[in-house]
């Protein structure tokens, strides 16, 4: 444990750099600004992970001050295991979609720097939400968060931008509004006079209270997240966010709602989780197959990465409630890793609309001959998008399938399908626009650009690494899920044949 | 014995209201506020009796003092309001709706 | 023989000094040349307001007294103070708005687009009695919450009422509206003062006084069962549910407020709105307390039917300020959800610091919020139709953003007051404990959902779509108007992020509760 | 005999670098990738340079492994922690995995070679180096991995490269199509894989083969047929055994070495592979899942025959002998130790001779410009002299003309299998006969017979780069088969690895079904010659019988396919987005614009009337009072 109080510092940095932004008058200079900060937030981050021991006490970096005594609210902010992975994914991020969405704020004629600074403000408020231990707080940043992107959509999107921001913001008021009434509820059943999140844990007994307080978180979380049937919202909204909107809204912000899941409706309502947990996997197989099978029928690719990401919403959410230690770790793992490869998968669409000025696969062909490192990164992406092996996203697949098995073999063997359905969404999709003979629609496109490989370069890299690698990661994710089981009161099934230790 | 008075207040009191709903003179439609005001004062009055206080005397006062009050706004807003119009019926007065 | 009544002074200096301005107010309109009246008007107001709540300050620091003040008809007590010292700086605000004469009507008697007027204009006439008749309302607004018995609220409440229905009828642009706005108010509102009046004689019927205590008393002794009671209670409800703008009794409000001039209406929105909360607590609380089972389930009806009407009709509205109106309807049953958390005096003692913070932030975001809406001017007078605001965050992205600002602390975004000022309610109302009360809370947060759409929706007009080439122009504000603009937005910030002070005073005012 | 128990390495020797196997290839192929055109000019060397070095390691592994004691020939080796508690990466170095890497290796580095020549022409040539070492990187993986995860990592590295290199021309949409065809097909197997692995690690909450193996019986009987069919569905679709066949003669879109090293060589016998490194654990002999094995390998090794009989292109009738052999070795791993070693040997002496046959027909093409169609061919044994000898040794090797390698290997499966079941026998006894028919018809039309091809082409010989490889491979497809089977060298040799049969087979060259086998083999060849060498060779396709359409149409596979998946799954696909937008988001946008409308209406009530706002107080008093009534005296 050290004094520094890490945390705050992020978000203050994120802030400050923001409020410096807005008041820069100079655009390019702006955007350098945001470059910056959003780098050093992200050494930052980096320093402090490596400052992280996994083995230690469960919550580190801890702060904790009063804010409004009468309402049990403190400033408290700490981060375990997954709170930090997720807050590096955001670190990591925000500097990419930075450099990404370079010139997409021109194109709508309107503010550049309001742009970024929105930008850093939103990292602020995700790395906020992630480190939270209040769970007032954490309300708090899960609706103010919604501000920021809803004006990154409606300003700065495409043709709809107006209808999927509305959407988006009512979709999500909604569900933090009955989440709301849940946090006062548990505030009043729990009776500490804090909103604490350890105070917390275990504080609701009934078991009929804890059903309810759970709805009302769970209904918040399955929205955000999403998960069938409550996911329209996502499509549109990342078909009509600028891309580097859809990476933060896609990548980071949903994954609140599976974060949320894993950290407040199982710590806080181990049974009435356990109650749920049928429904939620048959929902979670559901948006599976289901996700997976509509993306192979869209015609839009921003819509199509959308729909692949609820599919693989799916799987996060499977493996947070199959409560195995594998399919938990998984599913965190999978949170970070979705968040890189859909990450580049949409900022290389984004490269892709920006040069041809179309969504629609309809109007590509034969990219990969005039543009083939374009072609190569979007087949990377994909690949990644199909879980294949030695890609990152295949080691967090394969643990939540794995992990769920262990304890529900049907949803898993359902759920397996996913991976036919991924092959042939992605595949399809890359066949039609890069493969075959050049359109000529396309036949001038450029290749990437300097700025562009910087940005596809690292995410790659490290979805390449951690595919063969993820060990740090998972070093850091175990001991923090295990603890969580732990207060779920859940232990994994043990192997029916017992091995005797071979070699 | 009170009741008749009461009986006969709360009769005041509806025709005013009614007299409120189903006439269009803006005038007219006012003094039957008044009226109402008036029924009121009946009531007060006859519980004063009942309840052997003066309270109720001294309401009444202080409700006539009051209406006349409302008087004096009332006939000046109507007044200015005919002005304008050529017309004291309250049902020309419906621009804003919805 | 008949004693001299025994009157606190001091309880009532505020009181007093208010009045005391508007009949000064009065006296310069009678004797002070016309080309003075407004250089001595708006000082005098303004330091009547300051020295008022100067004076509610110091009696806060001194103590707030125990028993009622003027023989039991006034109670001083410490959520009259809370509730004077927000309506007092409601007021304050209100009046600086006020002050911007381009609102008002050279001359009222003048027919609309007559000769006369144009002579009014050109002369640069001025009706300089909107600053006694305002004070006049406000000193009513002050004594309404504060009576303690049934004749001083309906004093009270015609005291507040008859000047606001003039000044409804003074805009300068619009005037027809205006002054129908003006004759709808006074008749509707007469109407419903005579069924309160009507109400109070039934109760004074029913136990023998007015007094409010005593209404309990009796109350306590006979049961809750009485015809007398149970019509006089329900009479003197509509009564006061009409002022707070409550379904079935809401149709003046839209109509009033988009008619009215702004100023008048952001008076109106805030400390009306407030004042008539103060007296329903008081009616409802401590005449009533016993009979809290009674009216509980009529307010659940009359809270559910109020938001949801308010929410819905909002949708479509297309007049900025006929929507900030029933966004105020909304508003009314939200607080009304915190009026029907009673129990036992610590549950009470928590709704209410949870009503009075309500009032306090929501008050303060609609007078910024009306104040936004006067620099927002087409030729005419005020972009009022909301296809005018479309792109505004474009030409003044100051302004809009502020506006913004102001429709998400209505919505209840968080890390604004107006998320804060929801959520001590509905806290208050969970609080409780009762099944009917959180379901009634799930409704609500169910209706600011809806009602979030249309606040979005303005938003979206100003910063998604692009502006018309004859967009309306957004006038330089004065330095009163800027000061409001900056002031409420200050605060609407400040409460959002550090409400813990607030909440004190708020705590500190309900922990008495109200004087018996 | 049991297999050996695998031992972890104690460190030192060739072994312990084994990974460099793996990495050498793998860092070509990076370096090519990465360093993009900058490495044109040298490019396909390094290529090369990278895969004989992994050849070389695999020598020395091998000869450090043969100078160790049999029962000490399993060796991992562990290289790091993958998936804590779950996999580690590690290497298992046995006679089976070293087998295979000799093959690979060694064949990789002639179809490596024989590429410089065959691709010299194309603009990517490069980016064709770096597919094939990546092939190269990723096979041995697949067969090194001492655990199931790692060997997945492989099995769909191989998927990967093969996708890419079937779709190499990716301009020609039918070679995208049939990239990606080939890939989902493969997906399909790998669900199976992916559940096997799932339903082992429920069982053992292991999944590397060291804690696996030992304890498989322990398993319940289904548990454990389970596992096998859900192997088995792997296997099939990587080694294109049916249901899975159809993918692998579109896969024929690929250039011709790819063709000969992964859908011939190599990595179509990964399949093979899996059953019979599984074999001791899951497909014992005689059990369930053995005898399914067994019967999916009849039945493809009989439709790939008949597949091969009926096609003109000549790289798709080698793709249907492809699946025909590949149904031998399945066959022979079917039937449990008697038949591993003969599986194994059949599918390294395929590897050699079906490797020389695809880059003799490669050459021919080469020749011929690109010209698949046998039916334009003819007569090019004198223009092309050095393909014409290499391709012939091939041809021989394949119909197992007695003493060639194929003569070995084949006709030890199907003695072994005649022991196990005499019907499955005596249908691969058929099967032989029709291999001679095909293949003999083949030859007939290349190189025999009146030349068809147009004027415009002028065939010449293949550059030396290419034709080396050639002789090399037929020089191995001779001989190598005596080698492996004579004396049982192999099954002793693989015996730690897969165990051995309770005896030893010997080898009896002049029983029943051997002969039979030669008999019809030359009943086949004898048809062909008289159908296509006496008669003429009509140029356009005959519209031929209906048997001959159904051997065309790869016995209605695809059709098969296309009616009962692709149709249905369009249809769900269509629906699933209608229900999507006017189903669900419909309901949410139903919602909102309910709400509005709603609204629209309800306005309406508040009408500007003074008087109807009264009469609204003045119902809602009355209700009110009404309301205060009921509650009150309730």
């Amino acid at each position: 444990m050290t004094a520094i109080p890490w945390l705050s510092i992020l978000m203050g940095v994120s802030v400050l750099g923001a409020l410096g932004v807005s008041f820069l008058k100079n655009d390019k200079l702006a955007k350098q600004a945001t470059l910056g900060v959003s780098l050093l937030v992200l050494v930052l981050a980096v320093v402090m992970t490596v400052g992280f021991s996994p083995n230690g006490d469960r919550f580190q970096y801890a702060e904790t001050y009063d804010w409004i005594p009468s309402f049990g609210v403190h400033y408290a902010v700490a981060v375990d295991g997954v709170a930090l992975v997720l807050i590096l994914l955001s670190a990591v991020l925000v500097p990419i979609v930075v450099l990404a969405s370079w010139h997409d704020a021109e194109q709508g004629k309107r503010s550049v720097r309001t742009y970024f600074a929105l930008l850093l403000v939103l990292e602020a408020m995700m790395i906020g939400v992630f480190a939270a231990t209040d769970v007032f707080l954490f309300y708090v940043f899960f609706e103010a968060m919604l501000i920021p992107m809803y004006f990154m959509i409606g300003s700065y999107g495409g043709a709809q931008r107006s209808y999927a921001a509305v959407k988006f913001l009512l979709y999500s008021l909604f569900g933090g509004l009955l989440m709301l009434v849940a946090v006062i509820a548990l505030y009043n059943v729990a009776d500490k006079n804090s909103f604490l999140f350890p105070d917390l844990i275990g504080a609701v007994t009934d078991p009929t209270t804890q059903k309810w307080l759970f709805l009302g978180f769970f209904i918040a979380f399955a929205i955000k997240a999403p998960l069938w049937p409550v996911h329209t919202w996502l499509p549109d909204a990342a078909a009509q966010a600028p891309a580097g909107a859809a990476v933060l809204l896609v990548g980071v912000l949903d994954k609140v709602g599976t974060y949320g899941m894993l950290r407040f409706c199982l710590e806080l309502f181990p049974d009435a989780a356990k109650w749920a947990t049928p429904v939620v996997i048959a929902l979670s197989v559901i948006g599976i197959v289901y996700g997976a099978i509509v993306a192979i029928g869209q015609t839009d690719i921003k819509r199509l990465i959308a729909y692949t990401s609820i599919s693989h919403f799916g799987f996060i959410t499977m493996g947070v409630f199959a409560m195995t230690t594998t399919a938990a770790s998984g599913a965190t793992l999978y949170m970070v890793n979705h968040g890189f490869s859909t990450g580049v998968l949409f900022l290389v669409a984004g490269f892709l609309i920006y040069r041809r000025g179309s969504q629609f696969i309809a109007d590509y062909g034969g990219v990969q001959k005039v543009a083939p490192l374009l072609a190569g990164a979007f087949l990377i992406a994909g690949l990644s998008g199909l879980s294949l092996p030695g890609l990152s996203t295949f080691v967090s697949e394969f643990m939540v399938l794995l992990g769920t098995y262990e304890r529900y073999a049907v949803p898993a063997i359902i759920g397996t399908t996913g991976v036919i359905l991924a092959a042939i969404y992605i595949l399809w999709m890359y066949q039609r626009t890069m493969n075959g003979p050049t359109a000529e629609s396309v036949a001038e496109m450029k290749d990437l650009n300097g700025r562009e490989r910087w940005v596809v370069a690292p995410l790659i890299a490290l979805i390449v690494v951690l595919g063969f690698f993820p060990k740090p990661l998972l070093d850091v994710i175990n001991p923090a899920v295990k603890e969580s089981l732990v207060n779920v009161k859940v232990t994994d099934p043990a192997p029916v044949v017992a091995v005797k230790e071979g070699q | 014995m009170t009741t008749h008075y009461l009986v006969l207040s709360a009769l005041l009191f509806a025709i005013g209201g009614i007299g409120v709903l189903v006439r269009r003179n803006a005038i007219v439609v006012f003094m039957c506020v008044e009226l109402m005001l008036n029924a009121c004062n009946l009531a007060f009055v006859t519980f004063a009796r009942q309840n052997g206080n003066v309270d109720g005397q001294v309401i009444a006062f202080f409700v006539m003092i009051v209406a006349a009050a409302e008087v004096v706004i009332g006939l000046a807003i109507i007044v200015t309001i005919f002005r304008t119009r050529r017309s004291a019926s309250v049902d020309d007065a419906s621009l804003l709706k919805y | 023989m008949i004693t001299a009544p025994t009157i606190e002074y001091f309880a009532l200096a505020p009181l007093l000094i208010i009045f005391g301005a508007a009949i000064i107010g009065v006296l310069v309109e009678a004797f002070a040349p016309r080309y003075l009246r407004r250089a001595i008007h708006v000082p005098l107001t303004l330091l009547s307001l300051v020295g008022a709540f100067a004076l509610v300050i110091l009696q806060t620091v001194r103590g707030v007294p125990t028993t009622p003040a003027a023989m039991g008809s006034v109670a001083v007590d410490g959520p009259t103070l809370f509730i004077w010292g927000t309506i007092l700086v409601l007021s304050f605000v209100s009046i600086l708005l006020i002050n911007d004469e381009e609102q008002f009507v050279p001359s009222a008697a003048a027919v609309p687009g007559s000769a006369e007027e144009e002579k009014a204009i050109s002369e640069g006439a001025a009706h300089t009695e909107v600053y006694p008749l305002a004070l006049f309302a406000i000193g009513g607004m002050l004594l309404f919450p504060a009576s303690n018995d049934l004749l001083i609220m309906f004093v009270a409440l015609e005291v507040m009422s008859l000047p606001l229905y003039l000044l409804c009828g003074l805009a300068r642009r619009r005037r027809l509206l205006s002054q129908e706005a003006s004759v709808k108010y006074f008749l509707l509102g007469a109407f419903s003062s005579a069924f309160f009046l009507y109400g109070t004689a039934l109760l004074y019927g029913f136990a023998g006084t007015v007094d409010l205590y005593g209404i309990s008393r009796a109350l306590a002794t006979a049961g809750g069962t009485e015809t007398l009671l149970l019509v006089g209670t329900a009479m003197l409800g509509v009564g006061l549910l009409f002022k707070i703008g409550a379904a079935p009794f809401q149709a003046w409000k839209p109509d009033v407020y988009q008619g009215a001039p702004t100023p008048i209406t952001a008076l109106m929105a805030s400390g009306t709105l407030v004042a008539a909360f103060g007296a329903v607590l008081r009616v409802f609380w401590v005449a009533l307390g016993n009979d809290s089972w009674n009216w509980q389930p009529i307010m659940w009806g009359v809270a559910a039917l109020t938001m949801v009407v308010g929410s819905i009709l909002a949708i479509t509205q297309t007049d900025i300020k006929r929507m900030l109106a029933y966004s105020s309807i909304a508003h009314a049953g939200f607080l009304l959800v915190g009026v029907m958390a009673v129990g036992d005096k610590g549950q009470n003692a928590l709704a209410l610091s949870g009503l009075l913070f309500y009032l306090v932030t929501y008050g303060i975001t609609t007078v910024g919020a009306f104040a936004v809406v006067t620099l927002v001017r087409d030729p005419g007078g005020e972009a009022w139709h909301l296809s005018r605001w479309a792109g505004l965050g474009k030409r003044s992205p100051k302004l809009a953003g502020l506006f913004a600002f102001f429709l998400l602390a209505f919505a209840g975004i968080p890390l604004t007051s107006g998320f804060f000022g929801k959520y001590a309610v509905f806290r208050s109302a969970v609080a409780l404990g009762e099944g009917w009360l959180t379901g009634l809370v799930v409704l609500a947060v169910v209706a600011s959902a809806a009602a979030a759409f249309f606040y979005v929706r303005v938003i979206v007009l100003m910063f998604f779509s692009d502006p018309s080439a004859d967009g309306p122009t957004v006038v330089t504000p004065s330095w009163a108007t800027s000061a409001v603009v900056g002031f409420s937005a200050f605060a609407t910030v400040a409460l959002g992020v550090f409400p813990q002070p607030v909440l004190d005073l708020a705590e500190k005012a309900a922990k008495s509760l109200f004087v018996q | 005999m049991e297999p050996a128990e695998i031992l972890s390495h104690a460190g030192g020797g060739a072994i312990s670098l084994a990974w460099l196997m793996i990495v050498l290839p793998l860092a070509g192929a990076a370096i090519l990738l990465i360093g993009g055109r900058a490495t044109n000019k040298w490019g396909h060397l390094l290529g090369v340079l990278m895969s004989v070095g992994a050849f070389v390691v695999a020598a020395l592994v091998f000869f450090q492994l043969i100078g160790l004691d049999p029962a000490q020939r399993r060796q991992s080796v562990n290289l790091y922690e993958f998936i804590p508690g779950v996999a580690n990466i590690g290497l298992l170095i046995d006679p089976l995995s070293i087998s295979f890497c000799l093959l690979i290796t060694f064949v990789g580095s002639l179809i490596h070679v024989y590429s410089i020549g065959y691709m010299s022409h194309d603009p990517d040539r490069r980016r064709f180096f770096a597919y094939l070492n990546l092939f190269v990187a990723a096979m041995l993986l697949l067969v090194l991995a001492d655990n199931y995860v790692a060997l997945f990592i492989g099995w769909e590295g191989v998927g990967l490269a093969s996708y890419l290199l079937i779709g190499f021309w990716q301009y020609k949409p039918s070679a995208a199509v049939a990239a990606k065809k080939a890939f989902v097909v493969n997906r399909v197997g790998d669900f199976g894989l992916l559940i096997a692995m799932f339903l082992i690690f429920a069982q053992f909450g292991t999944l590397s083969y060291a804690e696996v193996f030992p304890n498989a019986a322990q398993a319940s009987q289904g548990v454990q047929t389970a596992i096998g069919l859900l192997l088995l569905l792997g296997a099939c679709g990587k080694s294109a055994q049916l249901p899975l066949q159809s993918w692998l003669l579109d896969a024929m879109e690929g250039p011709t070495p790819v063709s000969a090293l992964i859908h011939a060589a190599t990595m179509v016998t990964a399949g093979v592979y899996l059953v019979v490194r599984s074999g001791a654990a899951f497909f014992p002999e005689g059990s369930t899942a053995g005898l399914v094995v067994t019967i999916v390998g009849v039945a493809t090794l009989l439709a790939g025959a008949i597949i091969g009989t009926a096609k003109d292109d000549i790289k798709k009738g080698l793709a249907g002998s492809t699946m025909s052999q590949i149904g031998y070795m399945m066959l022979a791993a079917g039937i449990g130790p008697a038949g591993y070693a003969f599986a194994i040997a059949h599918l390294i002496t395929h590897g050699f001779f079906k490797a020389d046959l695809f880059l003799g027909a490669g050459s021919v093409m080469h020749a011929m410009n690109d010209e698949v169609d046998m039916r334009r061919y003819g007569g090019l044994r004198k223009l092309l002299p050095i393909t014409f000898a290499t391709f012939f040794i091939g041809y021989l090797a394949i119909i197992g003309f007695p003493l060639l390698s194929g003569y070995f290997t084949k006709d030890g499966i199907i003695e072994s299998v005649m022991h196990h079941n005499a019907i499955l026998g005596w249908l691969a006894v058929v099967g032989a006969g029709i291999t001679g028919f095909y293949m003999t018809r083949m030859v007939v039309m290349t190189f025999f017979g009146p030349k068809r091809w147009d004027e415009k082409a002028h065939p010449h010989e293949s550059p030396a780069v290419m034709t080396w490889p050639l002789i090399i491979l037929s020089v191995f497809s001779v001989g190598l088969g005596a080698y492996l089977i004579l004396s049982n060298r192999l099954m002793v040799f693989l015996g730690p690895a897969v165990g051995l049969p309770a005896e030893l087979p010997g080898f009896h060259p002049f029983s029943v079904p051997g002969l039979t086998t030669l008999a019809l083999v030359a009943v086949g060849a004898g048809i062909a010659i008289a159908k296509y060498g006496r008669s003429e060779v009509p140029v356009v396709q005959p519209r031929g019988s209906f048997l001959t359409v159904f051997a065309r149409r790869d016995l209605y596979g695809d059709a098969l396919n296309e009616a009962l998946f692709m149709r249905p799954g369009q249809w769900l696909t269509r629906l699933a987005v209608f229900f999507d937008n006017r189903g669900i988001d419909g309901v949410v946008n139903g919602l909102a614009a309910g709400v509005g409308g709603s609204s629209g209406r309800l306005r309406k009530i508040q009408t500007g009337y003074v008087r109807s706002y009264a009469l609204s107080i003045f119902v809602g008093a009355a209700v009110l009072a009404g309301a205060w009534f009921v509650v009150g005296t309730l």
